[in-house]
């Protein structure tokens, strides 16, 4: 599937709910059910900075496709990054770093869209993006 | 005679906010208060018909605001009982004004081996300037210890007491816990051997009468904007003696009497730390905030929110899994607590959504979190227009949250 | 496309006071400006419908707060066009950041014996600084001269860099004459001999184009009350490799990274400068005091303050017996006068009662009244409301007081 | 002549005058007419700090009563200062310590009563009465 298309589904996918509250329900079911990261994984370099809870991502390259994995303190932090994993693990870096995030917004998140947002989904999505330019990169 | 809530809140125009669809809720007082009408319109009134630089000015309007400026000073001096208009020290803030006791304290009193005590309970502000002495001038920071319940300890603090001790500095009111500290017995105690004491009192001046030559401290310092003044604005109150014997903090315009490039002379106090051009508006705003907590009266304020905040600690108590941190006895205002197995982010968030606005984090006190082992906290601050169904709105709230959570 | 001045004027409520029931004619702009409705509305906008402290606040408000601070952060880089962001620091007005940088720069590269280049024309904010820097690192302050008419000896400044030099501070526009510095050739002779270059910018940026990356400067400080904007806030602008090898100024919260009691580590830029709670409403304020002047157009408002300078200096010049203090050809904004044989407190105080608000003495510029050996001036200062009119007002007043003192 | 009844002459003298303007011209024949003073008593110990321009007052005291001469940089404040002592010279330090100082209201320059004009009769006033004060404690 590509990004655009796992975006579409979680579009639809929060249709479904009424309010604020059934969200935020998914939101915390996603973080729970986040696989638990490696403890070696979870260290200082992996860490996302500005954050009020902590929050480890770690990027792996295999066949030039990217896999994430994150894993944090606070629930709802997690269940958004596992939107995020499920919307860009297994992508090429090229995609990563071209592609636009409005499903956020359109799923009525909006509020974590603030780049001064202390877990802001704005850090974590240039993480995202920094590690698929750094793979890029590396090898051109 | 009682406060009458529901006029009160009429007053502050940001109460009427709705966010997310759902009536605002303020509880982060201890971060910054709301600000009635009477502060704002004090403001406009001051730009729209007096602005004017103030002091040596020969025109209507700086004669108008330099009086008015100066009339501020003297309702302050009052409002805290200070003896002399002099004493008092227009500032930035609380921040502001600590950095400047610290830095010009320490040049003329603090020196290579000779020591700081002040507590683990404090706000970085009144941490991180000492540091800063302690780095430049060689000095020691010594820490009284908490007990269990986030208490000053008394007999730790004594023992801390030696002949190297140079001042000591302290919180009036723990803006992490709530936790009152026994200043008076601190400042006695100290006094007895001869050092002077700082009392931060950005917390207290909120919530209590302060009377600072009751309390027989010789510095004591806080802001405006926690107190329903306006951004910017801050004490610092010194004693005459000390103020004297200490250098100024900054140089410029207004603090000056004479300057050739061989030499500059200092003009009197309060001017001699006040360089620049004042910050007038906020000081015009300053004083409608404290007439109306005047008005009030400061007793019935303390009054009415010791009864509210009793009401919210019991209220909170009944809920399964919440725990507060620091269970001191004499407490005010802020209620800090963690939810069993939910991230206190996670809970501000919840909160937020439900429009009850709460502080989560370390609250510029990392040391007292680190007492705890936590790494921060969920707080929740009063003001004197807090109301007792507003915490019912919390209650229900932290239910619905662990409901969310399933715990 | 000109400048609508009866539009423009509508905008100051104050300009429609009267003052002793004539109206108010105010020529004090040096001193502070008056606010346009858009400023005042900002600020109670903000106290009424965002007030709140900013960074790390979870809450609703806090974000929105903090959203609005971080953005004007933006628009006052774009407004001086700096590169970055992290590269504009808000302070409390200009004087505090002249004493941040003096501080904060002496301690990473001032040492004994070391050199400051400062010039005979500064305001005292931007000497006494310097001179507790000398005091308490025993450096040496060094003056350039001013010309018989009161401009910046050069081949004077040049001789006086040496290989002791460490930094040279300049005013861009004199306050007590209007005198217009040559600030990029010195900016360009200093960093010929790689000595970094400090502009106090408080009278040039309400009047021209500033163009910080253009100028080459490694500092700039200003004050937002100067521009149209609230009191209480400022900006030091300073290059990024700079602001990253110096320390910081005040320790609070804000500031800081990590505290523990052994050792605290400093936020990145530009919190690293900012320390306790900022003034959020003053920040608001300033922005909608840009957007102003970026809607009119600064070329468009130094066009239009330029047409009413020379109008104003030749209507002064016909006054027999009037003399103008500080004859250089290349000023803005400041006529600063002497009425022959009458006292300028005399002046000042009769100016006033035909409602024309001027200054007398010596403009926190003791220096440049030291070199022309007299103990003051009257001093009339122009914003972007004033008129040809008002000019003419003034030229009528002094003309009346002529006669009134027989001369 | 007592302090009242020299401060009502003032009174009665400023009502000829229709406006500001004609105060003012008197103010400053007054200034300008003041007798000059001996530089023997321009000394700085007869500066009245905290004005924006010089302002010497010296007394002397003789049979009880006391003699106050001023004189100063600037015409308007010698012109108030001179009906100062057209009030004040020649009493008893008492009257001088109890005087109450209306006529300046009355006479419509109450702007020059306010406190913190640089030029102030505030500070006038009090040093003529401090004046009044050490001559009274010396002579008890
Ligand atoms: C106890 C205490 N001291 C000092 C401060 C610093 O106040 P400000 O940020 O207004 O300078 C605060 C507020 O954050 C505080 O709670
Ligand atoms: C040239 C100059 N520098 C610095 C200052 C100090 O500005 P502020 O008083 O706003 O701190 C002023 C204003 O008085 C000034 O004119």
């Amino acid at each position: 599937m590509t990004i655009a298309e796992t975006q579409n589904k979680i579009i639809t996918e929060f249709q479904y709910f009424d309010d604020w509250m059934d969200k935020y329900n998914y939101l915390i079911e996603l973080g729970m059910s986040l696989p638990v990261m490696d403890d070696k994984f979870k260290i200082k370099s992996n860490l996302i900075s500005g954050c009020q809870s902590r929050v480890w991502l770690h990027a792996s390259y295999k066949d030039g496709k990217i896999r994430f994995e994150a894993d944090g303190d606070a629930v709802i932090t997690k269940g958004i990054i596992s939107m995020l994993i499920r919307v860009f693990s297994g992508q090429t870096p090229d995609d990563i770093i071209n592609a636009s995030l409005d499903f956020i917004d359109q799923i009525g998140l909006k509020e974590h869209l603030s780049p001064t947002r202390s877990n802001g989904l704005v850090s974590m999505t240039k993480q995202l993006k920094l590690y698929a330019l750094a793979f890029k990169t590396k090898n051109e | 005679m009682n406060i009458n809530i529901e006029n009160i809140r009429k007053d502050f125009p940001i109460l009427g906010q709705q966010v997310y669809g759902k009536p605002l809720v303020y509880l982060d007082n201890a971060a910054t208060t709301q600000k009635p009408k009477q502060v704002i319109q004090a403001i406009s009134d001051y730009y729209s018909l007096f602005n004017s630089n103030i002091h040596r000015g020969v025109h209507y309007l700086s004669q108008e605001a330099t009086q008015a400026f100066e009339e501020t000073r003297e309702i302050i001096r009052q409002f805290i009982n200070a003896e002399n208009k002099k004493e008092i020290i227009f500032t930035k803030g609380a921040t502001d004004s600590l950095n400047i006791i610290a830095s010009s304290f320490a040049k003329s009193f603090i020196n290579e081996g000779d020591e700081i005590i002040i507590s683990s309970l404090e706000h970085h502000s009144n941490i991180v300037p000492w540091q800063f002495v302690c780095k430049e001038r060689g000095a020691k920071l010594r820490i009284i210890p908490l007990n269990e319940i986030g208490e000053i300890d008394m007999a730790a603090f004594q023992k801390l007491i030696n002949n190297r001790t140079r001042i000591v500095a302290v919180a009036h009111v723990s803006n992490a816990l709530g936790t009152i500290v026994p200043v008076k017995d601190i400042i006695e105690i100290a006094h007895n051997h001869a050092i002077p004491v700082l009392i931060d009192g950005a917390q207290a001046v909120p919530h209590m009468k302060v009377d600072v030559r009751d309390l027989g401290c010789d510095f004591y310092c806080f802001s405006a904007h926690k107190m329903y003044g306006p951004m910017g604005i801050g004490i610092l109150f010194g004693k005459e003696e000390f103020l004297e014997k200490i250098p100024p903090y900054q140089g410029g315009g207004e603090m000056i009497k004479t300057v050739t490039f061989e030499n500059s002379t200092y003009g009197d106090l309060p001017f001699k730390f006040e360089a620049g051009t004042p910050n007038v508006a906020g000081v015009a705003g300053f004083k409608a905030a404290i007439d109306y907590l005047n008005n009030l009266g400061m007793e019935r304020v303390a009054a009415y929110e010791s009864s509210l905040y009793k009401y919210a600690v019991d209220a909170l108590k009944n809920i399964d899994g919440l725990q507060i941190i620091g269970s001191g006895t004499n407490k005010t205002s802020v209620i800090s607590f963690l939810m069993k197995g939910i991230h206190h982010y996670d809970t501000g968030t919840i909160l937020d959504r439900f429009g009850i606005a709460v502080r989560t984090g370390h609250h510029c006190a990392q040391p007292v979190m680190d007492l705890f082992h936590i790494p921060g906290t969920i707080r929740a601050s009063f003001g004197l227009y807090n109301t007792h169904q507003e915490v019912n709105k919390l209650v229900e709230a932290l239910l619905k949250l662990k409901e969310m959570f399933g715990n």
